[in-house]
């Protein structure tokens, strides 16, 4: 079991690698960097001067050589434009983005979990074709557009949220609800799919033959083995939530890591770019651990030999 | 590896239901109506999409107080016919849908058979590409590609289409994996039948009705990105009428004049709405729900 | 006379993950196998699941890899020849006539592509074969337009014995060809397979876990068990005097319809073989009700067994 | 005298189409083992599970007469039935390797039966799990407790399965192909246990079984089905001596037995398929296949008698013969 943990991380670490090989050939693709930092107005000899400042001027892969080992002991660089070192920024900004992709993944469970339920057990009736519709509808809803219409209800026209910001718990509350949104349709799918399926097994119909009750074969017996892989598809769906959230922490101007990247790409703050999405990615290797070893340890199959 | 996509087989019966078929015809029908609009809709709308008209700014749709006849829809903040950019965002939405599912089901498709084919160390490699693949947040590296390189069309399906085949891989292999062990597959080798026609005649047809599916999420899922991307300023350029753009342009409007964000957004919905429902009903053909 | 089939110490292991929390394992699906088909004759090969005898099957194909023997093909090493070559010796019939054929061609499509697959024959000539085959095995014209999914078991299976034959290869495997089928079908088929074999002289490698049907059909019987031939002989004098205790189990076991018999005791305990992990010394001694304590340390070797067989038992 | 269980004009429907079963009848004495012999799709796992209640969703079953041991079935809520089943009546199924929840252990899966209907503790439910396990011959049954179902060979499972049936001493046991996905050395001892328990329990057993062999060792009765209808019903000695039915007497041709066996004749065997049955379909649904088949076969077919316990649906009359050479 050690061993396969340590492969996994030995393979997380070599996505990883690759990424940052690939996050560092996108901010070089732009053509000359030390020109679009100096900016329009610049002279050849401010460029040259920029140039030297921020190591523009050395071979390419000394130049990545150098981030990949600083990045290793968490050294991201300099902001060009916030004037901060990079991992400082990050730390401040990351809890914002994980109480809201936290938040986000609750309520999508929260909703989510039941609904499927009741769309299995009720399959074929208007119950089903209802939540069926509801996931659809939900599917093709953009995200962005979700939330200015809450912004309008619920901030403008009802009056009890705050539009945008992040000072306080209700900031959260109306982003929550649209990142939830993006999770909620294929959690709910997951769940009707897999509880239909395990209704259907024959351990079910076992259950049926020995007398037990409906509700007993329902949460028990289905659930159980439905759950297995909600749980630890959840994991990795919060990866996704967090490298989606950019676009939700822009619209609602929450200062988390997505709305970082979103800044520092307007401002061509290529360090802190090349961070975001290095940052982003380790979570996501993490959590797709994190689901693999929450598999293991629900399914008996996996668990025991 | 965890995967997020389990799939029954390809052997199974059609389980057809009268209310899926209805919703995979309605579908047909929103996709088949936009798809019409975007072709020869500009042939019935009185105005050009460009054409700016300072003094009749914001005119509202013919449902409301104040609308001035002609512009059915109204005017966007530049007086420009409301109507007759949607119906040229039309255009763009389903051309980036559809470039982005040629690119990357050419990617995906080609990598997943091959990696469920060959297993073994082609297998491991297909496997390290999709894993690396979906730990890249998507929307971020296609902000900082365009930001970075500069906007347009081309570089928005290019972009979409080298980050979108993630979805197209993994069904590839993980069907083309339940497949090639089958002993129709078996049966082909015995006879004598070269690599080639075992992937191209035995595997691709029975797994072709999947990937039907998937590429009608994938399409969804192009359209709304690239409407993410142009609202966040980052995707199509102005002055091209991409919903996802004209969304953004109407956001500052928005709270007094609500329906300019409501039309581009309603516009979306649908076709994206459309595109799943035709999705939803070839999945009903296949009786495959966990193909999601 | 060279054998049809020859099939030299012929071993293959694979590699089993044993997922999260357990070891991997090494399975010995077939190990150390000999043996020879005269051209002509049968070989039934019985055993229970997970014997190794599909396995054997898929080697003898070439459709897997041994890890280590050798497989000769009329004379010739399998892996030598290359696909065509090898297409025209030796074809397979396989169990489920409902994953044999592919669901999206049609039948006549189906039954032609070991022809095609050659590349040297014309349209008109695979034609003129394909509705020959099929008339032969029993299947209309009008059969071959249809699809596999309109076909019944018992038809779908005769079309895969078609294809099996359309190109005459000398050798057939057949892997449980009427195990998926009905009873009263799989007389249709064994006939059939009878039939053709006396006409066009081939060569079976019967693979089956039904023992009545094996002796219906084979004119000598190889009895697997945990990867190896634990006995072989003659199908008469096999089923008159079986020598291995598993052999006498398995015969024994075999419900004949024979009213007011009861159901025998044949006596063996539930340790169920385990081909990740072969006991030390005869690998049925945990089953066997003979057993003494050399059969626990020492592995038997083949003894020979009138008239023609082998018998792998200390006691025998 | 009124047998365990009786069953007559069993129709079986699914989505008001084509008829899974077309009015079976049979009954089932206290204390015997019953067959429903057939080949695959003719109903008679339907019936099987028509009888418990179990039918896949979708499916319609309506009897002119169904009763267990003076219950009348038909009338009983879904929950009443729940009350009878694993209780009164108990099923065992074909497939060992799926039919037990993999989630949990086998203690935990059999103990809730007990506690289901008897009440009681937990702890008294595992005991006499233990106990039922040793009696099915199931080695180290408290080990097991605390095993789950993939970690038991598949005869190990059908023990289990048959354990966890017997918790609450249920009078009849309908057991579905319990050992066709079974090794036929796993096979002869699984039936070896039932007959047992059956001697010993005093418990009915209804078999459903394609196989002729295992009809023959276990069976005190046998119904014959063919295309939803039960065309033979017959005490099993008699059944093999004098098959009236052309399809039995087709089935039991097919059949090759060791040791009788002549290896350049060829077997006996019925030809075509069976034909698809659509609605107003009427007559004998063989006369496609049978040799013997004349105009008057397109009408209803009369039930005959051949002999006190023995009848058959064909128009043929009864006659002695021999049994069929195999």
């Amino acid at each position: 079991m050690l061993l396969l943990i340590a492969r996994r991380l030995g393979l997380g670490l070599l996505v990883a690698l690759t990424v940052m090989t690939l996050a560092f050939m996108l901010t070089r693709l732009s053509g000359d960097l030390a020109i679009s930092i100096a900016g329009p107005a610049a002279t050849q000899a401010d460029v040259e001067i920029i140039r030297k400042a921020y190591g523009l001027d050395r071979p390419l892969y000394v130049q990545f050589f150098s981030w990949v080992g600083r990045a290793m002991v968490g050294d991201f660089g300099q902001s060009y434009f916030f004037k901060d070192s990079v991992a400082n920024l990050i730390a401040r900004r990351l809890p914002i983005t994980l109480t809201l992709g936290l938040t986000g993944l609750s309520l999508a469970l929260i909703i989510s979990i039941p609904l499927g339920i009741l769309a299995a057990v009720r399959e074929n009736t208007w119950i089903d074709r209802g939540v069926t519709m509801f996931t659809m509808v939900g599917q093709a809803i953009p995200s962005f557009w979700l939330a200015l219409i809450l912004m309008i209800v619920l901030g403008l026209n009802l009056g009890i949220l705050p539009i945008s910001g992040t000072g306080t718990w209700q900031h959260f509350v109306m982003p929550g609800i649209v990142l939830a949104f993006t999770a909620i349709p294929a959690l709910t799918r997951l769940t009707r799919s897999g509880m239909i399926e395990a209704m259907a097994s024959d351990y079910i119909r076992t259950a049926r033959a020995k007398g037990l009750s409906r509700a007993r074969i329902i949460f028990k017996h289905a659930l159980r083995n439905a759950a297995i892989p909600v749980v630890s598809i959840a994991a990795v769906q919060l990866g996704f939530m967090l490298g989606g959230s950019i676009v939700i922490e822009t619209v609602f101007a929450l200062h988390g890591v997505g709305y970082l990247g979103w800044e520092s790409i307007a401002k061509n703050d290529f360090p802190v770019v090349q961070a975001v999405v290095l940052v982003l990615a380790s979570i996501y290797i993490g959590l797709t651990l994190l689901s693999d070893i929450l598999n293991a340890l629900l399914d008996p199959r996996l668990r025991t030999g | 590896m965890s995967e997020p996509i389990a799939i029954q087989g390809p052997l199974q019966a059609p389980l057809t239901s009268r209310v899926g078929m209805t919703g995979f015809a309605i579908g047909i029908a929103i996709v088949g109506i936009i798809a019409v609009a975007a072709l020869i809709g500009n042939q019935f709308v009185p105005h050009d999409p460009f054409t700016q008209d300072l003094g009749n700014r914001l005119k509202p749709p013919f449902w409301m107080e104040g609308t001035q006849a002609g512009h059915l829809l109204g005017t966007d903040q530049l007086g420009r016919d409301y109507l007759a950019r949607l119906v040229y965002g039309a255009r763009i939405s389903l051309l980036i849908g559809i470039m982005t599912v040629i690119t990357s089901g050419v990617i995906g498709i080609t990598l997943g058979v091959l990696g469920g084919f060959f297993g073994g160390r082609v297998d491991d490699a297909v496997l390290f590409a999709i894993t690396t693949r979906l730990s890249i947040p998507v929307v971020l590296v296609a902000l900082a590609v365009v930001g970075l390189m500069g906007s347009g069309l081309g570089l928005v399906v290019a972009t979409l289409g080298l980050l979108l085949w993630d979805r197209f891989a993994v069904v590839a292999r993980a069907t083309t994996m339940q497949i090639r062990n089958l002993d129709y597959v078996n049966a082909a080798r015995c006879a004598g039948a070269s690599t080639m026609h075992l992937l191209v005649k035995e595997i691709v047809p029975n797994i072709a009705s999947h990937l039907a599916v998937v590429a009608t999420l994938e399409m969804a899922l192009a359209i709304l990105l690239e409407a993410a991307l142009s609202f966040l300023g980052l995707g199509v350029p102005p002055p091209l009428p991409s919903w996802g753009l004209m969304i953004a342009e109407g956001k500052d409007y928005m709270f007094f004049s609500a329906w300019v964000i409501m039309i581009p957004g309603v516009a979306l919905f649908v076709l994206v709405l459309g595109i799943n429902l035709v999705g939803d009903g070839l999945r009903n053909l296949l009786g495959s729900e966990r193909l999601r | 006379m060279t054998s049809a089939i020859e099939v030299r110490n012929l071993r293959c292991e694979f590699r089993v993950n044993g997922g999260w929390f357990a070891a991997e394992k090494r399975v010995i699906a077939v190990d150390d196998v000999t043996f020879r088909v005269p051209a002509g004759s049968v070989l039934g090969i019985v055993g229970e699941s997970g014997c190794g005898k599909s396995t054997l099957a898929r080697l003898i194909l070439g459709l897997l890899k041994p890890t280590a023997g050798t497989v000769l093909v009329d004379g010739k090493r399998l892996f030598d020849l290359d696909r065509k070559a090898r297409a025209r010796l030796i074809q397979p019939v396989f169990q489920d006539p409902f994953a044999s054929l592919n669901p999206r061609h049609r039948i006549k499509d189906i039954v032609a592509l070991p022809l095609t697959a050659q590349g040297t024959f014309s349209r008109a000539e695979i034609e003129r074969r394909v509705a020959q085959i099929l008339e032969r095995v029993g299947l209309s014209a009008a059969m071959g337009e249809r699809m596999p999914a309109q076909l019944s078991g018992g038809q779908r299976q005769r079309a895969a014995i078609a294809r099996a034959l359309v190109l005459e290869p000398r050798i057939v495997i057949c892997d449980e060809p009427t195990s998926a089928l009905d009873v009263s079908v799989q007389a249709q088929i064994l006939n059939l397979l009878a039939d053709l074999r006396r006409d066009l002289g081939l060569t079976y490698l019967f693979i089956s876990h039904n023992l009545a049907v094996v002796e219906h059909v084979a004119s000598e019987v190889a009895v697997m068990y945990l990867g190896r031939i634990v006995e072989r002989n003659e199908t008469d004098a096999l089923f008159r005097a079986p020598g291995h205790p598993y052999t006498q189990a398995l015969l024994q076991s075999v419900l004949t319809p024979e009213p007011g018999r009861g159901v025998p005791d044949i006596g063996l305990g539930d340790a169920m073989p385990d081909p990740s992990n072969i006991p030390p010394g005869c690998r049925f001694n945990p089953r066997c009700r003979i057993a003494v304590e050399r059969c626990r340390t020492v592995a038997p070797s083949p003894m020979a067994r009138p008239p023609q067989g082998m018998v792998e038992c200390h006691l025998a | 005298m009124s047998a365990l269980l009786e069953v007559e004009d069993l129709v079986v429907t699914f989505g008001g189409r084509s008829a899974a079963v077309r009015g079976a009848s049979f009954r089932v004495e206290k204390g015997e083992t019953h067959c429903l012999v057939g080949e695959s799709g003719c109903g008679k796992s339907v019936t099987a599970l028509s009888i418990m209640n179990l039918l896949a969703r979708g499916g319609q079953r309506s009897a002119k007469r169904m009763s267990f041991a003076g219950t009348d079935l038909l009338s009983l809520s879904d929950r009443e039935m729940a009350r009878l089943r694993g209780n009164r009546i108990s099923m065992i199924f074909q497939e060992p390797m799926t039919s037990l929840n993999p989630a949990f252990t086998v203690g935990s899966q059999m103990a809730e039966v007990l506690t289901r209907h008897k009440g009681g503790t937990r702890a008294a439910a595992l005991e006499r799990s233990v106990e039922l396990m040793g009696r099915v011959g199931i080695t180290a049954p408290e080990m097991r407790l605390g095993q789950f179902p993939h970690q038991l060979s598949g005869g190990l499972r059908q023990r289990v399965m048959i354990a966890m049936a017997l918790m609450c001493d249920p009078q009849l046991l309908v057991a579905d192909e319990p050992t066709t996905a079974l090794d036929v050395t796993v096979q002869a001892q699984i039936l070896r246990l039932l007959a047992t328990l059956k001697r010993e329990l005093g418990l009915a057993i209804l078999l459903i079984t394609h196989d002729l062999g295992i009809v023959a060792r276990v069976a005190d009765r046998v119904s014959v089905m063919y295309a939803g209808e039960v065309v033979e019903r017959a005490p099993t000695a008699e059944l093999f001596r004098s098959p009236q039915h052309p399809y039995t007497r087709g089935l039991l041709s097919c059949v090759p037995v060791p040791g009788r066996v002549q290896r350049d004749r060829p077997l006996g065997s019925i030809p075509g398929v069976v034909p698809a049955i659509g609605p107003g379909f009427a007559g004998c649904a063989f006369r496609s296949r049978c040799s013997q088949a004349d105009a008057t076969c397109e009408h209803e077919i009369p039930r005959r008698q051949a002999g006190g316990t023995h009848d058959y649906l064909c128009r043929l009359a009864p006659q002695v013969s021999e049994p069929q050479p195999a």
